[in-house]
């Protein structure tokens, strides 16, 4: 499973790398999306093992069931995701604001902080 | 009793101020006993020094490194504090009327005031770090003064100039100190010059002498650092006098006079010396014949006695050390004077141009009589304090140890150089007071200033022809002291006037000869055109600077060139090479390739579909295409999520999915609809590999890390816990709330935060300038002011 | 005190009257919406309070009722979306952070760490345990619904976005440099 | 257990929440603003004060012990930082009140504020990798708010420049902290550290320490990770340029020193001279950078980058002793940095621009207002007695001491265009004459000198009153790089293993 995990990791942190590279600001919100799921499935890998079927509750007979997944994880990519979300939300509206203010999508217009 | 000396001076600088509201030149010598008192008390610790000991105080500052504040008063201090608190007086004194008319009086001799007390400082330092200490405050304060006249280019340069060349030097000065230290294994005055022997053999040793002598040489305005000193000639002519001839440019005399015991007696110390300090000194004396502002004169020549001072400390021998001790207090007697001469010379005919004055004897004879005095110094004319200064230079240079070679290019050196001497002080005095009044000075009323202006130039000069006629001895005993700390041995000294007819004196006689056979000639040498440009330091140093400018302006744009995929592209980079390179050396062996057999078949779907959601994001021609390709990829992690076992990140995936494709198709409506291919195919390809390159790596990491069995993970802990202590089944939420509630806390900050930043950004829209409008000069600016009285 | 004078803000003329009109007028989608509102917001209050013991919990909860909200918006507008809770929905989120943030402090009065757990002895009814920690998770729902919530009505409420401006042509793409 | 330890973090995330609340009276929000930073600078010093002798003082989150729940740590480092954090922010709220239009106070700006202080606190305190990623987002996301709130084009480019780099480098935080727990098993620091001196891999270990170097020296903006500083730095209003200088990249630099002091300490032999090599680049180039600009708070920040080379050089010297060394060099830097931002910004303040061929005059207009900045360049410029000679000089002595004879060079050549280009912002905006009227411009008013003066008076205090700052920071170098000192007062004396293996029977 892992393996399988990993290539979609992979293909997660390639394709976002391709996208940020882009010169079009909606292509970059894209890759910063994809990132972040990458790196929310690199975490969930990184648990104790990557199991089916066994969710980490316990039932009623008080004791885990045998083989459960690793709840750590699960609350740290929890967390990671809805930081995520509002970073995303940030983004977004700073990407249209400054859309707005540059009269352009084209990164390559925003430069002239660094004007010497 | 010593840091209170330094520390009277520091705090009378502010005192100084009060200048501002009063009589300026009763409050200046008002300020002026202070030195007066220092001087005194100084002196009142004279006895023991010259009885052999020495005056320890030490004030601990920052014991760990090593530096403490202690002060240490010994012949050489001695000599050095009382030139700089009895020149100080007469200074600070000379200032009030110079400046009379001058409404930052107040500000300037505050200045004077902090600089003295750093080199008072500086030359009671005990502590190679206390010297250092003091050291870069003489030059800040000099800094200061030298731009005192700011609304001048000229003064700012000037000021640039001497702080970067000095500081630049007292950097190598302090890496220097520093290896001095871990060479001796302490960084007081005392163990070093205790250590000598295993100072020289150390490893450090030449490294730590190069830079200390980088240090002193900028200092004392050594070739080929020579060329800030003129330039430092904007200051006002009493700092000029102080500072820029007396004192501070012999503080790299004096540092390389204190550790010429433990550093000197190899070929490396001695002959640096020798021959940097010869070259300097001829070199100046030279270049002085030619000037014709009377400071800049002053300021060769000044140079050019460094120069000498540098050498005879390379000499070395007894009359090395004795002629270094005298020639320093010969040198600051008569060239003190001489600087407040041309200021009084400037002050009253409004210019110190060789070319506009003349025939001032009739107007100004007490001035003429005092200049006639120091210039006899000066030259090194018999009788005069100078005279015996030169012979004990010229018997170093006789007795040195450094082979006949180098002796004899002293000796010629030192004849030229005062013949070089006597040229200048005959131009300089016969072109002021001598022939006809000039046109220039004709237009105004000329006179002898106030006799208050002129006891600062006229104590030094009158002592000059009364040292060597009736005080030899008490100036012996404090000479002597001085010629033993550097010498590093006890040292009887005798000055006399007469030696008998030796060889020095023969030299010294056919130098006069010669001078005053070259006097003749003064002029048609004088007329010799300047250096060219390229020869000329400070215009070197004015085009390093720009170079630097350029060639940082350079950099700066290419680093910092303005575009954000640019950046990225670094950043990925760098990644790739922080990451990527210590993964493919150590950490890929680590990778273990789980085959799992049961693999489902839709858990093998939901992790293809997400190359392929990726592929299709990537190749979207519309924003549309794009945002639904992008969801499919968070659907699918989403399903990951529920197949492995992860219900509550599933349900929260999904639930964002929607609520971020809602927010995506709200902005990027104002987006163009369709995407075109942005950049050039071979950009994409390079970007490609680079993404690829990331794709594996970040891969191959959790390929290396998830199959890696060296730890067991915390989680046990939570799942046997949860329902007992934190009396709930759902382990992942009990986490979020109790075990890691702390996490959750933060997190919900950061989406509250996240919200502000939102509002701010949609709801508040400033101008282009935030700070206030933006002002728009039209006119050009003025051509600055050209300064004609300094 | 001093302010240093700045010059007046770059409003936007249409700033002051925000829109409010649906942003897809569909009969669909208002039927919809109005059917589930109070279903979403029933289901959204149970997975918060199951949450401690199955799938759930503070932040699907708040996920879920935020999206019931935006849906209604989308369908009438954001006047909508401040009937049904007449908040204002970012001291909302502001007060589910202080909410969260002060049943860690009863634990400090009695000497012990921030946020240490205290439970009733005795199950309340319908709600299962009460707890500190389940009070947390409240503040968590309540931040979760504000942020959400917020966020989408100051995008809603955007007159550059809504009506859709103009579109203009998508630059030609030149390769300028790498 | 230190039950109140707690308190740096929850003030301003409380008086941040309460602050929002009551944003429409301006003055309670200022009053919370200002409360809120004295009780975190009370308490930065109270621990400041009991930490060097009683060893670092820990507390667990929600009373979970370690190494299962969070643990917070306090040792010198962490004190000394937080406390400075307080400080900093006290004289920009202060700098904030005079300098702040309505407009950007109406739009939660000392909120904002306060929870930029509190994940900067947050970030100091805690001993928990992932929690320390929560506090990076904290401050973060706060940092965003600041950067980009007025919304003026040159803040949303700048800005957008920032968030995005920023974001990369906290992406690859949490990647790492992903893949540290999933090779180390935990995520508590003082855990992690005594498994990672195990050396149970340590090629994997090698690429780990990799990751985080890589995303804390962007968060600390090291060569060539620094390009969203100078891009952005000089966009926002004085004042959260001011506070950014004095404690965004700081932030970073306390966890470079912490991942390679504490977790992966056995890595700093391999990683050594590779962040020396870093910091000597970044100290030159960041110089250079300042050289060549010709605007006050451009100029500034290219220094920020450099002085980010001096703290990292501490670390790469890989010793308790360089640690020591940049520790002080790092408090030096964050008060006058900020100091000579405040001053700088008043003089643009008035002026208008921060252009130096616009400005000039201030010397006679302004001569408190020159004193400070003169002092505060010399400090910069580490002219002794102030406190940057003293974090120059112990910089240098340690590493002359360690035979690092290559970087003191850099350090000690680099002091020097520093130097020179204080010196130009001198000369252009102070000495030089104005070609226009400066008498016609307003005066600085007291509010925005005082910020300023007060720091550069600090740091004339801790140059002539070294000694105990050094010997402060000789023991928080100690404590931040002695990992058993760290392991021991988190876990107990037989160390975090033990407890887990006990817990887990």
């Amino acid at each position: 499973m892992i393996i399988l995990l990993a290539i979609a990791i992979g293909a997660l942190f390639g394709g976002a790398t391709y996208l940020v590279l882009r010169r079009s600001v909606v292509k970059l919100i894209l890759g910063l999306i994809l990132l972040s799921h990458g790196v929310n499935l690199l975490i969930f890998t990184m648990g104790d093992g990557v199991r089916r079927g066994a969710p980490p509750l316990i039932d009623a007979s008080g004791q885990p069931p045998a083989g459960v997944a690793d709840p750590l994880v699960q609350a740290l990519i929890l967390t990671a995701i809805v930081i995520s979300f509002g970073f995303t939300a940030f983004v977004l509206a700073l990407a249209y604001r400054s859309n707005q203010a540059a009269g352009s999508d084209d990164l390559d217009d925003l430069s002239t902080t660094d004007r010497l | 009793m010593l840091y209170p000396l330094v520390l009277i001076a520091l705090a009378a600088a502010p005192f100084a101020l009060v200048a501002r509201f009063a009589g300026r030149d009763r409050i200046a010598w008002g300020l002026a006993l202070i030195p007066l008192a220092i001087f005194g008390l100084t002196l009142a610790q004279a006895g023991s020094v010259w009885e052999g000991g020495q005056v320890v105080e030490r004030i601990a500052w920052v014991p760990a490194l090593g530096l403490d504040l202690s002060f240490t008063l010994d012949g050489l201090s001695l000599l050095f504090a009382l030139i700089i608190t009895g020149i100080g007086t007469l200074i600070v004194g000379y200032a009030g009327h110079y400046l009379a008319t001058d409404n930052g009086l107040g500000r300037f001799l505050a200045y004077m005031m902090l600089f003295m007390g750093a080199m008072l400082g500086l030359v009671l330092a005990g502590n190679v770090l206390t010297m250092f200490v003091f050291w870069e405050l003489t030059s800040v304060t000099s800094y200061l003064l030298i731009g005192y006249k700011h609304d001048y280019a000229d003064a700012r340069r000037g000021a640039l100039h001497s702080l970067l060349v000095t500081a630049g030097g007292g950097l190598a000065l302090l890496v220097g100190l520093l290896l001095l230290g871990q060479a001796a294994g302490s960084y007081e005055l005392s163990d070093i010059l205790a250590a000598g022997d295993v100072l020289r053999a150390h490893a450090l040793y030449p490294a730590a002498v190069v830079l200390i002598l980088l240090g002193c040489f900028t200092k004392s305005a050594q070739i080929p650092f020579h060329f800030w000193l003129p330039g430092a000639m904007q200051a006002p002519t009493p700092a000029s006098a102080f500072l820029h001839s007396a004192t501070m440019v012999k503080a790299g005399v004096y540092l390389m006079a204190r550790l010429s015991p433990a550093l000197g007696g190899t070929a490396l110390w001695d002959v640096t010396l020798a021959v940097v300090g010869g070259a300097t000194m001829t070199f100046a004396a030279i270049v002085a014949m030619r000037q014709f502002d009377l400071k800049a004169m002053l300021a060769y020549t000044t140079i050019s006695m460094l120069g000498a001072l540098t050498m005879q400390i390379g000499l070395g021998g007894k009359y090395g050390a004795e002629g270094v001790a005298t020639n320093i207090l010969a040198h600051a007697l008569y060239k003190s004077a001489l600087f407040m001469l041309a200021g009084v010379i400037d002050h009253e005919c409004g210019t110190r141009d060789l070319r506009r004055l003349g025939g001032l004897r009739a107007y100004m004879p007490r001035t003429m009589v005092i200049t006639a005095l120091a210039l006899l110094s000066f030259g090194g004319i018999p009788v005069m304090f100078g005279f015996v200064a030169k012979e004990l230079m010229l018997e170093a240079a006789l007795e040195t140890e450094l082979g006949a070679m180098l002796s004899t290019l002293a000796v010629a050196a030192i004849a030229v150089t005062a013949g070089a001497y006597l040229i200048t002080g005959w131009r300089l005095f016969s072109n002021t007071f001598l022939g006809q009044r000039s046109v220039a000075a004709m237009q105004q009323h000329i006179t002898d200033p106030t006799p208050g202006m002129l006891i600062g130039p006229g104590v030094p000069a009158v002592l000059s022809l009364i040292i060597p006629l009736a005080f030899l001895g008490p100036i012996s005993s404090l000479i002597g002291p001085a010629s033993a700390a550097i010498y590093g041995k006890p040292l009887e000294v005798k000055l006399a006037l007469w030696h008998g007819v030796n060889t020095a004196l023969l030299v010294s006689l056919g130098a006069i000869a010669a001078g005053a056979v070259l006097a003749r000639f003064g002029e048609q040498l004088a007329n010799l055109r300047g250096w060219p440009a390229w020869m000329r330091g400070d215009m070197i140093f004015d085009r390093l600077i720009e170079r630097t400018l350029t060639g940082a302006t350079t950099l700066t744009r290419t680093i910092q060139e303005g575009r954000l995929r640019r950046y990225i592209l670094l950043t990925a980079l760098a990644l790739l090479v922080f990451v990527g390179v210590p993964f493919v050396g150590f950490g890929i062996s680590s990778i273990r390739f789980d085959l799992d057999p049961q693999l489902q078949f839709y858990e093998i779907l939901a992790a293809a579909l997400i190359p392929v959601g990726v592929i299709a994001t990537i190749n979207a021609r519309t924003r549309l295409g794009a945002i639904i390709a992008v969801s499919v990829v968070g659907a699918m992690v989403a399903l990951l999520f529920v197949l492995f076992s992860a219900p509550d990140l599933s349900l929260t995936q999904l639930l964002i999915e929607v609520l971020s494709t809602v927010f995506l198709l709200l902005v990027f409506s104002v987006l163009p609809v369709r995407f075109e291919n942005f950049s050039a195919a071979w950009v994409r390809r390079r970007d490609a590999i680079i993404a690829t390159a990331m794709g594996f790596l970040m891969g191959g990491l959790v390929l290396a890390t998830a199959t890696n069995d060296a730890f067991a993970p915390l989680a046990p802990f939570f799942l046997e816990n949860s329902l007992e202590k934190g009396k709930g089944a759902n382990v992942v939420n009990v986490i979020l709330v109790d075990f890691r509630g702390f996490d959750t806390l933060g997190e919900i900050t950061v989406l509250f935060i996240a919200l502000l930043g939102i509002y701010g950004l949609l709801r508040l829209r400033q101008g282009k300038d935030n700070v206030a409008p933006e002002r728009v000069t039209t006119t050009e600016p003025a051509a600055e002011p050209v300064d004609t009285k300094r | 005190m001093h302010r240093n004078e700045l010059p007046p803000p770059n409003r936007l003329p249409s700033r002051s009257t925000p829109r409010d009109s649906a942003l897809y007028d569909s009969l669909i989608l208002r039927t919809v919406s109005r059917l589930m509102m109070p279903l979403l917001l029933l289901l959204s209050i149970y997975m918060l309070l199951r949450g401690h013991n199955l799938p759930g919990g503070g932040f699907i909860g708040g996920l879920l009722a935020a999206s019931a909200i935006i849906l209604q918006m989308v369908a009438f507008g954001p006047k909508t979306a401040r009937r049904i809770l007449p908040v204002n929905y970012l001291l909302l989120a502001a007060f589910g952070v202080f909410f969260g943030a002060i049943w860690g402090l009863p634990a400090m009065v009695a000497g012990l760490p921030y946020m240490q757990a205290f439970w009733l002895p005795e199950p309340i009814p319908g709600v299962g345990k009460l707890g500190t920690p389940v009070l947390f998770d409240i503040g968590v729902y309540l931040t979760v619904i504000g942020v959400t919530t917020k966020i989408a009505l100051l995008l809603v409420e955007e007159p550059i976005l809504f009506p859709l401006p103009a579109m203009k042509p998508s630059p030609v793409e030149t390769e300028d440099g790498v | 257990m230190v039950f109140h330890l707690f308190i740096p973090i929850i003030t301003p995330m409380i008086g941040g929440a309460l602050a929002v609340l009551f944003n429409q009276q301006r003055l309670v929000a200022r009053a919370i603003a200002l409360i809120s930073v004295l009780i975190n600078l009370g308490y930065g010093l109270w621990l400041m004060s009991v930490v060097p002798a009683t060893g670092p003082l820990v507390a667990q989150a929600s009373g979970w012990f370690a190494p299962f729940g969070i643990s917070l740590v306090v040792d010198g480092m962490s004190a000394l930082m937080v406390m400075l954090a307080a400080l900093l922010m006290l004289t920009t709220i202060i700098y904030s009140f005079y300098s702040i239009d309505e407009q950007r106070e109406d739009h939660f700006y000392y909120p904002l504020l306060l929870l930029l202080l509190l994940g900067v606190s947050g970030a100091f305190l805690t001993g928990d990798l992932f929690n320390l990623y929560v506090w990076f987002e904290v401050l973060l996301v706060a940092s965003f708010g600041l950067i980009t709130l007025g919304g003026s084009r040159d803040q949303l480019e700048g800005g957008l420049k920032y968030v995005v780099l920023n974001l990369l480098g906290s992406t690859a935080f949490l990647a790492g902290c992903g893949l540290v727990y999933g090779f180390a098993g935990t995520l508590n620091m003082a855990h992690i550290a005594e498994r990672m001196a195990t050396l149970a891999n340590p090629g994997l270990q090698t690429v780990l320490a990799g990751i985080l170097l890589f995303a804390f020296g962007s968060k600390a903006a090291i060569v060539p990770l620094f390009f969203w500083l100078p891009s952005s730095y000089h966009t926002p209003p004085v004042a959260v340029t001011a506070i950014f200088s004095g404690l965004m990249t700081k932030v970073g630099v306390y966890a470079l020193y912490r991942t390679f002091g504490l977790l992966f300490q056995n890595e700093l032999a391999t990683y050594g001279p590779w962040i020396l090599l870093l910091a000597g680049l970044t100290m030159v180039i960041g110089v250079l950078g300042a050289v060549a600009q010709m605007n006050v708070r451009r100029i500034l920040s290219f220094h920020i980058i450099s002085q980010i080379g001096y703290s990292v050089m501490g670390l790469g010297l890989a010793s308790a002793a360089g640690l020591a060394a940049g520790l002080v060099f790092t408090a030096h830097v964050m008060i006058v940095k900020m100091a000579l931002f405040f001053i700088g910004g008043a003089a643009e303040q008035i002026y208008g621009t921060g252009d130096l061929k616009k400005m000039g005059g201030l010397a006679r207009r302004e001569p408190l207002l020159a004193l400070f900045w003169f002092l505060g360049i010399l400090s910069l410029a580490g002219i002794p007695p102030l406190s940057g000679f003293i974090g120059k000089l112990i910089l240098l002595q340690v590493g002359v001491s360690q035979q690092a004879y290559l970087i003191t060079a850099v350090a000690a050549g680099t002091s020097i265009l520093t130097f020179f280009s204080m010196l130009k912002i001198w000369n252009e905006v102070f000495w030089k004459k104005s070609y226009d009227d400066v008498n016609r411009l307003p005066r600085v008013p007291f509010g925005l000198l005082a910020p300023g003066a007060a720091l550069v008076i600090l740091s004339v205090a801790l140059g002539l009153l070294a000694g105990p700052l050094v010997d402060y920071n000789a023991i928080a170098g100690q404590q931040a790089f002695d990992r058993n000192v760290y392991i021991t007062a988190v876990c107990g004396a037989d160390g975090c293993e033990a407890v887990y293996r006990a817990a887990l029977k």
